[in-house]
């Protein structure tokens, strides 16, 4: 490597890891945690602790999908949409007497060609995903109307429903929250340790310099979509069989909680950025601080705001510090 | 020879219809009402006509303001929320002084949402926060914010006064007056984006950021000039909103910005900013009008109608986009030849 | 005190530094009205940044800027506009959305005096006289986007020229001009200087600012080496001042043995951009693709390499029949492209030099399961940037902060790492400094003589007819001659590419 | 629940102090702000605490969330009014276990996840009143159609179930149930359903909308379009939302129980049910505070159920009375 005698050392290890985006939500979650065990004498409770991951568990399980088309410079609205269609058509045909399990495997399908139809449109009509994506918000909810309607699947076996409501053996570990921990270590490597996770990062910086150097761009994003969809029919594989029932609409308003996390994680809206570190830790964040508010009864509504002005005071801060760093410099 | 002239000549128009960007939405609502009126007579009438146009009235406007944010290439998720909160400041108020005349409630209702969407201008302008994310935040806490102030109550009709609530019902000189707002926003934002500096600077902005800021356009006056009026024209929405249901609550219009968003899209505004016109929004709302209501009409099951929406709008939008691209190919080999 | 009144525009001792680069470092300049002042430095010298600083787009860290001998800040390019500073800047800076009449006068759009209307009429009016002006054809109502590279600096010329400006800069305004653009534009600014308006010009072409310039002034490595007056300095003093030592500004392409066909290409066609365009490629061989910009060499190049494939006729390599409908096919055929645009579709600017040069060929490092091996990647790049010489502060550094020949040479790095057979290189030496232009005409040499065909698309004579073993021109999508290296003369391939029937005299 | 949680204690017999938590369908609900009113009453009454809970928009996933964090805090009762009966099974059945008493009302979770049902008023008689009231209105004669709230919601399902079965008589054999069409509970899209079936039904005599978000914006819709008086309108609506229409003729009489009392009522119940005084089998009796005395009915699953009273009708006569109670 020839380097020129003006030019500065690399970066410090120290300082790259102190300014990490992934410590501002260590120091955030350790806030939440503190001030929820304060608040509530519930909070640290073992039980209640692992219990609490249940609620988060599906979109965070939708988010590691995400994490991935935006880093990819997309966006997905249609997650939770296509959960609703591909848990439907999981239920329906479990209700016309279709195996559980193979009904299952029909489901997921069913998400996974949700998602590769959205990839399609992307990667071949060369669509923005935002508006491709806008349209099968409202045509996968609608399409679980048209099978369901107003009925509701209930009845599933108890193995079914274990996947969304049990526990690990005798442990307070629930069943979900290891799902998830499979899935995510899993994200985590294909994103950070493989070639694909690479050019996932490549494609989102510069889609054209990519397609110059012989990336298959639309393989990734048709590759990534689908990935979305299956990752929506698991979740709401999960979703269903901790409610023990399925109704068309399941999951509704998901997209913008998910969005949010993936944001808060870290990862650059516009593309190009982000860990799955981040995106683990965000979620557990908002799980953190929604559940502390749950245990102070604060309504559903003000919640939300909080977790808005979390979510805009979590991006302002480090600039808000660099500022003053750099002005207390000069 | 002769065929070679006429060949051109009928490229030509090709060309002259690519031009005109609208070109493919247009022609996919003359198909839709075509279809339409072959399976429902009722649908070509006047009065159904007006009907449609009423309603798309209020989308209208919030997808214009939705249009100036997206042309600078952002996106302002906060109208509805914006929509909803300064609907029930204004209903909140008028039911307390019934005295207040119509106007100054539009007034109002255009200054709490230039307040909000001046919010939404710092934050995007100053704060340097991706559009989505600042807007996706203010989306909750504007909502969370309707909730807090209201305790969750609500207005009613009753508490409303009456020209208030008669001001989205009547008539000036016999055109509706959510209409005549309307057509009133429209034609001032038309003004304004094709014939002031400001309003070049907008799609310049969106068009190529950097280059914008090296030419001396400042940009982040413009981001914030677009937010504002985003939320003006959303708080404005609020008040014809209330006066039209006659109620004002803490879930008003949830969920409105992606109709707003899918009404500037299919209306041919470029979601990555720089180009889409104000006529294409406008046909744009006025599909999406057209789509609730032909489905109404047609009188399809409850069940199908959130499917076929989404399959309309997705064809919309392909179809204009292969269109689009098909027209541009034969405008390529016609310049080159 | 007489020198300071004398000057238009005076910085001294201006220092600027990016993240781990000192761009410039205490660097003078001034300027005088009438004058053209040449800027030259190799790339990475800080040519561009010295620009920015006096157009207000960069902020110094430390020195002073003087305006009519009074000191001055510009916070922002509006200030410096108003100063009467214009600038075309390296990087396009247009709006592919708006119509040229509107580019052009962006910002300062002429409008109705009383109602502050936008004067549409008189802006397309005044547009087509600029354009007129400089001898372009170009409807001031079309859109910028779809326009060729030479017709969008042409935009940007007379979007500087219409600030009626005091002073004018240009970064590098002739490196996608022809011959006969570069001589309109010589000829208006020459014009421009009679009328007063001080011009600082920028180029790599040295013959050109020496044609051009009343002064030259050197940048190295960010610091100020020196100005000469024109007519008392040579080309060889400026280079040895550029580079710190003595350089062959053209490096001829050795004589190699010539192989058997590697790449046919018969017959092919797209519709409305280019006809029936035939050549073959050798082993061994450099084939010029000469033409003026604007030529569609480039969309041959990219229907080759599958970018966006041709609608009929056929593609031979090594003698079988291929179809390339993507750039992966390409690819595995042996063929690489090396596109003009380096910044746009060359590189991923935000990510580093290892990522970007194993960018192609990153399969080869995924180990059991898409398992990327991270040392095997990180031995690859350092052994293609070394042979390229690439110059950065380590194989960490984004290429964004790199130069634009440094960037050019990671581009290079990166489809040499392919390991390709046929290399089709397009404008490879557009924006480069001197030494590197020799070291990439050197690699090309050497390359060629290890077997490998390079399809070089070049807009520069000099190097069309210093590199080629045979030269194929175009002129507007056509294939218009043929000629070996023995043939061909500047003339003969200027007229072949301007459409002029071919004279055998 | 986690196998390692203790099987409740039986706890000693308080009689008051109890932490009652009532989780509506969704905060910000006129319906359910009423409603609330009654829990505080109820509970300053019997010395307990009302936690009133909702999610912000309808879901399951909401209620649930709230469950839990209820369950958490070791609350006495919860009270639900359910978004998705079955959904809420699991988490009410993990409230059960945790030893805390689950009560329903309104919407009524399903049998198994549920102790006791605080009925508004039997199913069948709302249903039938509603297809009576209408009928009364246009003679007997015509196209009628529905507009309810969510396809999923159990309670207004029960009811288009009822009033199907009571078209069955013969003495509405002219009368022809044309739609059912849904307006989610938001304003603007139950006006435009309203608008659709005006559209599409152009002989349209008359509509049950058997919601209150739905009956207003209906009623709205016909007086914008002038088609008071050529359109019937019936259903559940509160008198506040509806004293504008129904003083204008546009809705002749609706139905409602009051939703203060029935707050009243499932706090009572929730805090007789803590204090081990009533178990929630039927034939058991009590006193409802203001209320008077009370029977525990079978719900016709095997399990309890208390009856708020039958619905009360408003017409011009009445509406002036109630229309600044709720
Ligand atoms: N925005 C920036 N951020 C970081 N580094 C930069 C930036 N702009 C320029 N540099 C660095 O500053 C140095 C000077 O760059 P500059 O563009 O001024 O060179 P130049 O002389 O114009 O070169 P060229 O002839 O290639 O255009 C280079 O090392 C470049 O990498
Ligand atoms: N940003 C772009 N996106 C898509 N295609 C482009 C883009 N820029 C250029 N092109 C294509 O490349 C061609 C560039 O052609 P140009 O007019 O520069 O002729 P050329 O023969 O390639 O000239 P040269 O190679 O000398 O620059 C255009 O015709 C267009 O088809
Ligand atoms: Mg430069
Ligand atoms: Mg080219």
């Amino acid at each position: 490597m020839t380097v020129k005698a003006r030019a500065v050392p690399s970066p410090s290890i120290l300082s790259g890891l102190l300014l990490r985006w992934e410590w501002l939500l260590v120091v955030l979650l350790g806030i939440a945690c503190m001030v929820n065990a304060s608040l509530s004498p519930y909070f640290l409770d073992v039980h209640n602790l692992f219990d609490m991951t249940f609620h988060f568990m599906e979109r965070s399980l939708i988010a590691l999908p995400m994490a991935f088309i935006i880093i990819s410079g997309n966006i997905d609205l249609s997650v939770a949409s296509n959960l609703g269609m591909s848990t439907i058509i999981m239920a329906a045909s479990y209700k016309a007497g279709l195996n559980i399990w193979l009904a299952m495997l029909l489901g997921l399908a069913a998400g996974a060609v949700g998602g590769l139809i959205n990839g399609l449109l992307v990667a071949r009509v060369r669509l923005p995903s935002l508006v491709v994506t806008l349209g099968t918000y409202a045509l996968y909810r609608g399409v679980a109307f048209v099978i369901l309607g107003d009925l509701v699947v209930t009845g599933f076996p108890s193995s079914f429903t274990a996947i969304g409501q049990g526990y690990v053996g005798h442990t307070p570990i629930p069943v979900p929250l290891v799902i998830f921990a499979f899935f995510a270590v899993l994200f985590g490597l294909l994103l950070h340790r493989t070639a694909f996770g690479r050019l996932v990062y490549a494609v989102g910086n510069n889609e054209t310099a990519c397609r110059f150097s012989g990336v298959a761009v639309d393989r990734i994003r048709i590759i990534l979509f689908t990935l979305s969809g299956l990752m929506s029919a698991l979740a709401g594989v999960v979703l269903s069989a901790r409610f023990g029932s399925a109704r068309p609409n399941i999951a509704l308003g998901f997209e913008l909680d998910v969005i949010t996390a993936v944001v808060l994680g870290g990862v650059d809206i516009n593309g190009g950025q982000g860990t799955m570190p981040g995106v683990v830790l965000a979620l557990f964040l908002i799980g953190v601080v929604r559940y502390g508010m749950s245990l102070k009864n604060v309504p559903g509504q003000i919640q939300n705001t909080l977790i808005g002005m979390l979510l805009i005071v979590a991006i302002l801060l480090p600039q808000f510090l660099r500022r003053l760093a750099s002005r207390s410099r000069a | 020879m002769v065929t070679v002239s006429e060949e051109k000549k009928g490229r030509s128009l090709l060309l002259l219809f690519a031009g005109v960007r609208e070109m493919g939405i247009s022609v996919f609502i003359v198909f839709l009402i075509a279809a339409v009126s072959l399976r429902s007579p009722y649908f070509l009438t006047v009065d159904n006509l007006v009907y449609i146009l009423i309603d798309i009235a209020i989308l209208t406007i919030v997808a214009i303001g939705e249009t100036l944010v997206i042309l600078t290439r952002s996106i302002d998720l906060s109208v509805a929320s914006t929509l909803a909160l300064s609907g029930m400041i204004v209903g909140m108020t008028i039911s307390k002084h019934q005295g207040i005349p119509p106007a100054v409630a539009v007034l109002m209702g255009l200054a709490i949402g230039a307040v909000l969407g001046s919010v939404n201008g710092l934050l995007v302008a100053k704060g340097r926060i991706p559009p989505i994310i600042a807007t996706l935040g203010t989306l909750s806490i504007y909502r969370g914010l309707v909730f807090a102030i209201s305790g969750g109550a609500w207005v009613d009709a009753h508490e409303m006064p009456r020209p208030f609530v008669y001001l989205s019902k009547n008539t000036t000189l016999g055109i509706p007056n959510l209409v005549l707002f309307a057509i009133i926003v429209a034609i001032i934002f038309y003004y304004f984006l094709n014939h002031t500096r400001t309003g070049r600077e907008i799609y310049a902005v969106g068009s190529n950021p950097s280059a914008a800021r090296v030419v001396g356009i400042r940009v982040d006056r413009i981001l914030f000039l677009v937010y504002l009026l985003s939320g003006t024209l959303a708080g404005m929405a609020g008040v014809l909103w209330i006066s039209r249901y006659a109620s004002a609550q803490s879930d008003t219009a949830s969920g409105f910005e992606l109709q707003a968003i899918a009404a500037t899209v299919v209306g041919g505004v470029n979601i990555f900013g720089g180009s889409g016109t104000l006529p294409g929004v406008v046909l744009g709302s006025l599909l999406m009008g057209i789509i609730v209501n032909a489905l109404n009409l047609i009188r399809i099951s409850p069940f199908w109608k959130l499917a076929v929406q989404g399959f309309i709008i997705l064809l919309a939008v392909v179809s204009d986009a292969l269109l689009s691209r098909r027209l541009q190919q034969a405008g390529a080999s016609e310049g080159a030849s | 005190m007489s020198d300071m009144s004398e000057n238009l525009l005076e910085l001294k001792g201006i220092s600027k530094s990016f993240p781990g680069v000192q761009a410039l470092d205490n660097v003078d300049f001034d300027l005088r009205p009438g004058e053209v002042h040449a800027l030259v430095g190799e790339n990475g010298a800080g040519k561009s940044t010295l620009v920015k600083v006096i157009t207000g787009v960069h902020q110094p860290d430390a020195g002073e800027i003087r305006f009519q001998g009074q000191p001055v800040t510009f916070p922002n390019p509006l200030v410096a506009q108003q100063h009467g500073v214009a600038a075309i800047y390296q990087e396009p800076t247009l709006f592919p959305d708006l119509s040229v009449g509107e580019n052009i006068f962006i910002g300062h759009q002429p409008v109705r005096p009383m109602t502050r209307r936008m004067d549409w009429k008189r802006l397309y009016e005044r547009a087509g006289e600029l354009l007129n002006a400089l001898g372009v054809k170009l409807d001031p109502r079309t859109r910028v986007r779809g326009l060729s590279v030479a017709q969008q600096q042409m935009v940007e010329i007379a979007k500087a020229l219409s600030l009626n400006a005091r002073i004018l800069i240009m970064d590098e305004p002739t490196s996608a001009l022809t011959l006969r653009d570069v001589e309109d534009l010589f000829r208006i600014t020459r014009r421009l200087r009679e009328a007063g308006t001080a011009i600082v010009f920028i180029s790599h072409r040295l013959e050109e600012a020496f044609e051009l310039a009343d002064r030259i002034t050197v940048l190295r490595d960010g610091h100020y080496v020196g100005t000469r007056p024109v007519p008392s300095t040579t080309t060889d003093e400026v280079i040895q001042m550029m580079v710190g030592r003595t350089l062959d500004t053209l490096f001829p392409k050795e004589e190699v043995e010539i192989g058997e066909v590697m790449l046919r290409v018969e017959g092919l066609t797209k519709e409305g951009l280019f006809h029936d365009v035939s050549f073959e490629l050798r082993r061994g061989e450099i084939l010029g693709l000469a033409g003026l910009v604007g030529a569609r060499r480039t969309d041959v190049a990219r229907a080759i390499f599958g970018i966006s494939p041709a609608d009929s006729g056929s593609i031979w390599v090594d003698s079988r029949q291929v179809r390339i409908s993507n750039p992966q096919e390409a690819l595995a055929l042996g063929i690489v492209y090396v596109p003009e645009d380096r910044q746009q579709q060359g590189l991923v600017l935000p990510m580093d030099i290892t990522q970007n040069i194993t960018l192609p060929i990153l399969r080869e490092f995924a180990r059991r399961g898409g398992w990327l091996d991270n040392s095997a990647e990180r031995e690859t790049a350092q052994e293609f940037a070394e042979r390229l010489d690439v110059r950065a502060a380590g194989l960490w550094q984004k290429v964004q902060q790199l130069s634009g020949g440094n960037q050019q040479k990671v581009v290079l790095a990166k489809w040499l790492a392919a390991r390709p057979h046929i290399l089709i290189l397009d404008e490879p030496t557009r924006g480069i400094d001197v030494g590197t232009k020799a070291a990439v005409h050197e690699l090309m040499s050497k390359l060629a003589g290890q077997g490998m065909s390079i399809l070089m698309i070049s807009s520069e004579l000099p190097e069309i007819l210093g590199m080629s073993d045979r030269i194929v021109v175009m002129y507007e999508g056509r294939v218009t001659a043929h000629f070996t290296r023995q043939e061909a003369t500047q003339e003969k391939i200027m007229a072949a590419a301007t459409g002029q029937p071919f004279s055998n005299s | 629940a986690p196998p390692t949680v203790a099987p409740p204690a039986e706890k000693p017999a308080a009689k008051a102090g109890f932490k009652i938590a009532m989780v509506v369908k969704n905060l910000g609900n006129p319906f359910f702000e009423a409603a609330q009113k009654g829990c505080n009453e109820a509970a300053a009454e019997y010395g307990d605490e009302c936690i009133f809970q909702g999610p912000a928009t309808p879901t399951a996933e909401g209620q649930i969330e709230i469950i839990d964090a209820l369950i958490a805090q070791k609350v006495d009762v919860i009270a639900i009014t359910a978004n998705d009966p079955d959904a809420l099974v699991p988490v009410c059945k993990k409230a059960m276990d945790a030893g805390i008493k689950v009560v329903t009302w309104d919407s009524a979770v399903a049998p198994a996840g549920r102790q006791i049902f605080v009925n508004q008023a039997d199913m069948e008689q709302i249903g039938r009143i509603e297809v009576q009231m209408l009928a009364e209105m246009i003679g007997y004669k015509g196209q009628i159609a529905i507009l309810s709230a969510a396809a999923t919601m159990a309670n207004q399902n029960t009811w288009i179930e009822w009033m199907k079965e009571e078209l069955k008589d013969p003495k509405y054999k002219d009368m022809e149930l044309v739609t059912t069409v849904y307006g989610d509970d938001l304003r603007e899209k139950s006006y435009n359903e309203a608008l659709g079936l005006f559209k599409s039904y152009p002989d349209l005599k008359g509509i049950i909308s058997p919601t209150t978000v739905g009956i207003a914006a209906t009623a709205r819709a016909l007086t914008d379009e002038g088609l008071c008086g050529k359109i019937a309108l019936t259903g559940l609506g509160l008198p506040s939302e509806m004293a504008e229409y129904i003083k204008s003729g546009c809705c002749k009489a609706m139905a409602l129980w009051n939703p203060i009392d029935l707050g009243y009522m499932t706090t009572v119940v929730s805090h007789l049910m803590a204090s081990g005084e009533i178990t929630g089998k039927p034939g058991e009796t009590f006193k409802a505070g203001k209320l008077g005395e009370r029977t525990i009915v079978d719900d016709g699953a095997g399990g309890g159920m208390v009856l708020l009273g039958p619905p009360f009708q408003f017409n011009a006569e009445n509406i002036d009375q109630w229309k600044d109670v709720y």
